[in-house]
């Protein structure tokens, strides 16, 4: 079984999907450990060390995503999680803007995957089993 | 042990001292009481918010308000005129950023130089604090309407000063709306001690002749609140800012989706807001409702989300709300362009223009829904006092401890997180686990009847799952969120 | 003297021999009768438009179709396609262009070869006759939806044997209603004979198992029409209809804009059609209704006219309304590009799926305006039947030429042209000056009544500047037109 | 007193407007010859020889107007009505144009002054008053 940190990062509160993340990663028979809202890069790190987990899948909704996320990959490597996979979706930057630029922009960030607003998190569940048996 | 009790006027100037320490910004000689009683009182009738209220409530119009917020003054200002002009704003927001809302304001500091830097607003709102009273007061003496804040800070003290310094008329939130679904473990003792705070100080004002408007954040989490929860919140949180002595309440409700739920939740919450005000002696308080717009995920489509929007303001304005705070086509997306916020409030107004006066008139199904309402309020109320030995303030934190009170879908671990709705067949919003929610088991019996009958309807079993279909309906075009299988026989 | 009785076949066989020499595109062996019966028995059931009206009649749901038409196969094509699947339209349109409807049809063919020339279309609509049976079957065969001809053509026998014959299963219009707002000068004798005929051939076409619909134009001039008129005409154009063997009829109405007029008149429409065709021994008739978004002058703004159009589609749905005509964004400038035809579609599809299955419950107010609706298309109906001797044809030209019915501001010379109308406070659509409109003297004087309430508000007298101001009004954000002093009054 | 030709040309049976723009130009004083819905340009300039009228108000809302309006400049000179004015407002072209293509258009074709949809009749009275006293 695949364990799989799930949380909402920042000073960022949306809560609904995330609840709805864990229900459907467990479906999908993942291991999740969910961090809940309002969750910093620190609480990611040290639920990701603790749990031995193999990918962290970050929500961020309010916006603020682009700037929660510096150097998350750099201070994952910092702590020691050399591999581990790192999903980012939501609404990940503020105000609608061309989806192609900022995935570019979070990839450069070392994020493996990046979903536009309202993903399907089932495709995201594929995406996953599928980079995971790599 | 906080009570639900005036704060003296002692204890309140010695708590302020603290609060204006909370960031240099606090220490402007603009936010002496002399000072800001002088700014407010300058300020002109028709930027006042409470009372344009007031007049739209003797018109009997719907009025309309956005939400916006970015983080440089210039550009606020800016985009608020657009809102104003271009849209027919009748009342202008300041959404605040999210980082103002955590009282991180060395973090939006930081965002305010990057912002200046990249040229593009790096926050989801204004950050009031950190522009201190001149930068508001900038705000809003080059705008031409009531300026209220809204925001979802847990604690507003400080924020709330500098606001009403600057003459802003009105403030959002609440010691439990602006708690529970916008904090994690933040204390509701704390929080209702800060917007007793909060509300003192419109006390304080309103002793100075100074009207300002307060309101509660009504949709809550925005996601399947039944009625009777959010109403709940709403009157004991205008209850505890009456005590206060605040005078101009406005009570909020967010769009359920079924119009007859919606209008009888509108009339039910203004007449239940005056009942219960009435009934703990607060007399002379003003009370007017709020319609929010769609308060859950939004489709994708920019035409689709304008329909939502512009049938939102048909049941607004058929329910009688005084004021309706407005969506964009960009919802789903991200902050909207001042142009899109511009559009999604022209589309809104023409409805309200064109409804205005019409009425929605009384039928069995909407008395029969009112009904509902006004006992499960009644019930969650004498609950909430109950097990607060006759006080609201902990009646409100014992009620959400045990579960008495409960949001779905809130993000704080101070709420049971238990109940657990989903929509009948017609869309109204039910419930089908309690939790340890105050209803009596008639009223539990009457959901628990409505949802059998959907899952009988769609042959399946009520469950989380169909609350899962329920959330994603909308955004999906469907306000009862089928089974597959049933979305496939729809022409 | 024509009177309302089936037309022999022989009568019929005989004139379709003259009409098919109209135009060359006549002269069709795809247009002998054996192979007509044949491509329409061919016609999948989903695109019939007859059955999947019943479908969505049986599920209770609101379909939606857009007006549409130009002058190029290809581009028309395309444009049905584009509605279909990014606007979700359920039905489709050929809008026809206005050269057709004047049988003008060496107009079109130039105006044919100079859209070709100057790529893009100078016709306001597809000139099917000019295009054929083979046009216009290349273009039922290229859509997946049912197919419509929608046009406003006084003599529209040569068209609806050329669309019928390419498998088209759906054709507006009608003596009266494709007359009096659509002609001159054209007797509603004649026009009366060729929607016999037109009807005729559905019931043709019904005798060997072809189910086609029929659509009387609801909305008559689209302006200010008090339901009770255009009702009577739809109700007795569907007897008409019915008794030339039309099976499946769908009678129209255009929103007026007040909620409650808007339901009363859906859901009267409804139940005196059946009605009527019950009681004069048409008892296989399956009625259905369309309800037309806003037919009259639209606001210049795109995103206002997007809050039309969404807040129409809740009164459509909620009153239960089986189809809606929807506009665009782009209605007061021009014909819209299929882009914003299809937002159109789109916003107003959301709508109807979003209020599917609410209804709207009955209120006193509901019943009164039924009430007051039925009461007057009695009336009109009876008076009708009567100056015709108990003929209803007959009774059609001499109520029309002695003003017994009238029409508000029709061009046509057969219409007396003296009836005034006006909105009511509420913004019911009213009538203050009735010509010789054949109702009792006790609704007339229920509608002065209104009308007079309203001036007295307005401190004004009831005029014709006040109907100016009301046709003006919902292109300026009103319902209501207000004189100057009040408007200023609005917050 | 001026007379005024008004009508709507070519095969367009839109009325209301037409019924109040009589109303409206009688309130301002002319002498107004309306010669209602379906009207040629031959019609137009008949009921101008036959009231020596001093301008014609072409509406147009149907979307041919272009074709419909084609040589009536030179159609009016061609019959002796040299100085007439020729103004044409409504919906004068098939869609939403560029309203400054539109105009540029018609005053090639001789047209004095082009109304964009919903323009203001007051409007077009003033500019009447203020060329007929050129
Ligand atoms: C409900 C809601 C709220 C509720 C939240 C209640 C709660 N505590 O949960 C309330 C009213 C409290 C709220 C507050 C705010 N909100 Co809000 N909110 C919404 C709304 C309408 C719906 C969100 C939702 O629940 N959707 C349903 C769930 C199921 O979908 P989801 O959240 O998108 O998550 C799914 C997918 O995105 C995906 N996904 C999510 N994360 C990830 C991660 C990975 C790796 C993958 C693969 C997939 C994935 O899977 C999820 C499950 O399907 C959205 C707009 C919209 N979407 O229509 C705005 C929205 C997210 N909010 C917004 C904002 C700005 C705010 C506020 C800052 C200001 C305000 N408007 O008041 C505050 C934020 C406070 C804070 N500190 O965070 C903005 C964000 C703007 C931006 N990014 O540019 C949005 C987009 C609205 C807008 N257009 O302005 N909000
Ligand atoms: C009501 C209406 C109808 C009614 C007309 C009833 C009747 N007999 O009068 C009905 C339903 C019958 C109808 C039919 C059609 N209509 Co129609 N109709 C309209 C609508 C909604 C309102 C028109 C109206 O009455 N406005 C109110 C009056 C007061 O304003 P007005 O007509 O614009 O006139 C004012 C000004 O424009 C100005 N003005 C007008 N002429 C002039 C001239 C001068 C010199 C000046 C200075 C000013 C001026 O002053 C007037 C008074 O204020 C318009 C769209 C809109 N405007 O919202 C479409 C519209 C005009 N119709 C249109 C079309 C295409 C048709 C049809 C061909 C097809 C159809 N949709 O069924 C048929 C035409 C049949 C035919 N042979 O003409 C199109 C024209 C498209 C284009 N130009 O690109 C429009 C714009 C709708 C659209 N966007 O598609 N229509």
């Amino acid at each position: 079984m695949h364990t799989v940190i799930i949380g909402v990062i920042g000073a960022d509160v949306h809560a609904v999907g995330n609840k709805i993340i864990e229900h459907v990663l467990k479906d999908y028979g993942f291991n999740v450990v969910n961090i809940g809202v309002l969750s910093s890069q620190e609480d990611f790190i040290n639920a990701a060390i603790e749990t031995d987990a193999e990918a962290m899948l970050v929500s961020s909704l309010y916006g603020h995503g682009e700037m929660d996320c510096k150097y998350m990959r750099e201070n994952c490597e910092e702590a020691g999680l050399d591999n581990i996979l790192l999903y980012v979706g939501g609404n990940i930057v503020v105000g609608k803007q061309n989806f192609k630029d900022v995935e570019q922009r979070f990839k450069k960030m070392g994020f493996d995957r990046v979903y536009p607003p309202g993903s399907d998190i089932e495709k995201a569940c594929e995406d996953l089993l599928k980079d995971l048996s790599k | 042990m906080i009570k639900n009790k005036k704060m003296p006027l002692d204890t309140f100037l010695s708590i302020r001292e603290e609060i204006l320490k909370g960031w240099p910004t606090g220490d402007d000689p603009a936010l002496a009481l002399e000072e800001s009683v002088k700014t407010l009182k300058a300020v002109p009738k028709h930027k006042n918010f409470a009372t344009k209220l007031r007049r739209a409530k003797e018109e009997g119009v719907t009025l309309i308000q956005p939400r916006a917020g970015v983080a440089l003054i210039d550009e606020h200002i800016k985009l608020l005129n657009t809102l104003h002009k271009k849209g027919g704003a009748d009342f202008l927001p300041s959404t605040i950023d999210s980082y103002t809302r955590q009282n991180r304001y060395a973090n939006a500091e930081d965002a305010i130089k990057q912002s200046k830097k990249a040229k593009r607003s790096m926050l989801n709102g204004f950050p009031a604090v950190n522009h201190g009273v001149k930068g508001c007061k900038e705000v809003a003496d080059n705008v031409d309407a009531p300026l209220q804040a809204r925001h979802g800070t847990p604690d507003a003290r400080l924020l709330s000063e500098i606001i009403h310094a600057a003459g802003w008329t009105s403030n959002e939130g609440g010691g439990i709306s602006y708690n529970i679904p916008y904090a994690k473990n933040i204390a509701l003792e704390d929080t209702l001690k800060y917007w007793q705070y909060c509300d003192r100080l419109v006390g304080y004002y309103a002793d100075q002749g100074i009207e300002i408007n307060r309101e509660p954040f009504g949709p809550l989490t925005g996601t399947l609140v039944p009625p009777s929860i959010s109403h709940t919140v709403a009157i004991i949180e205008a209850i505890l800012a009456a005590e206060q002595g605040v005078k101009n309440i406005t009570v909020g409700y967010g769009q359920s989706g079924n119009v007859n739920q919606d209008i009888a939740a509108l009339q039910t919450l203004e007449s239940l807001s005056n009942y219960y005000l009435k009934l703990f002696g607060y007399d002379d308080v003003f009370v007017t409702t709020v319609f929010h717009q769609w308060m859950g995920g939004f489709p994708e489509d920019e035409a689709e989300s304008m329909g939502i929007i512009s049938m939102a303001s048909a049941v607004a304005t058929l329910g009688g709300a005084t004021k309706m705070i407005t969506k964009s086509s960009h919802e789903s997306q991200g902050i909207p362009t001042a142009e899109a916020n511009a559009e999604g409030l022209r589309a809104s107004k023409i409805v309200t223009r064109l409804l205005k006066g019409q009425g929605f008139s009384s039928s069995k199904a909407l008395k029969a829904e009112k009904e509902l309402i006004k006992r499960e309020v009644n019930e969650l109320i004498y609950a909430t006092l109950n097990v607060g030995k006759g006080d609201f303030a902990q009646g409100i934190i014992k009620a959400f401890k045990s579960g008495i009170l409960d949001v779905p879908f809130a993000p704080s671990e101070m709420n049971a997180g238990k109940v657990l709705p989903a929509r009948d067949k017609e869309g109204n919003i039910r419930i089908f686990e309690f939790g340890n929610l105050g209803l009596s088991d008639e009223s539990k019996a009457f959901h628990k009847k409505a949802l059998k009958e959907r899952a009988k309807h769609e042959n399946r079993d009520v469950s989380f799952k169909m609350t899962v279909d329920d959330i994603y309906a909308v955004s999906r075009g469907q306000l009862v969120g089928l089974p597959k299988a049933m979305k496939e026989s729809l022409l």
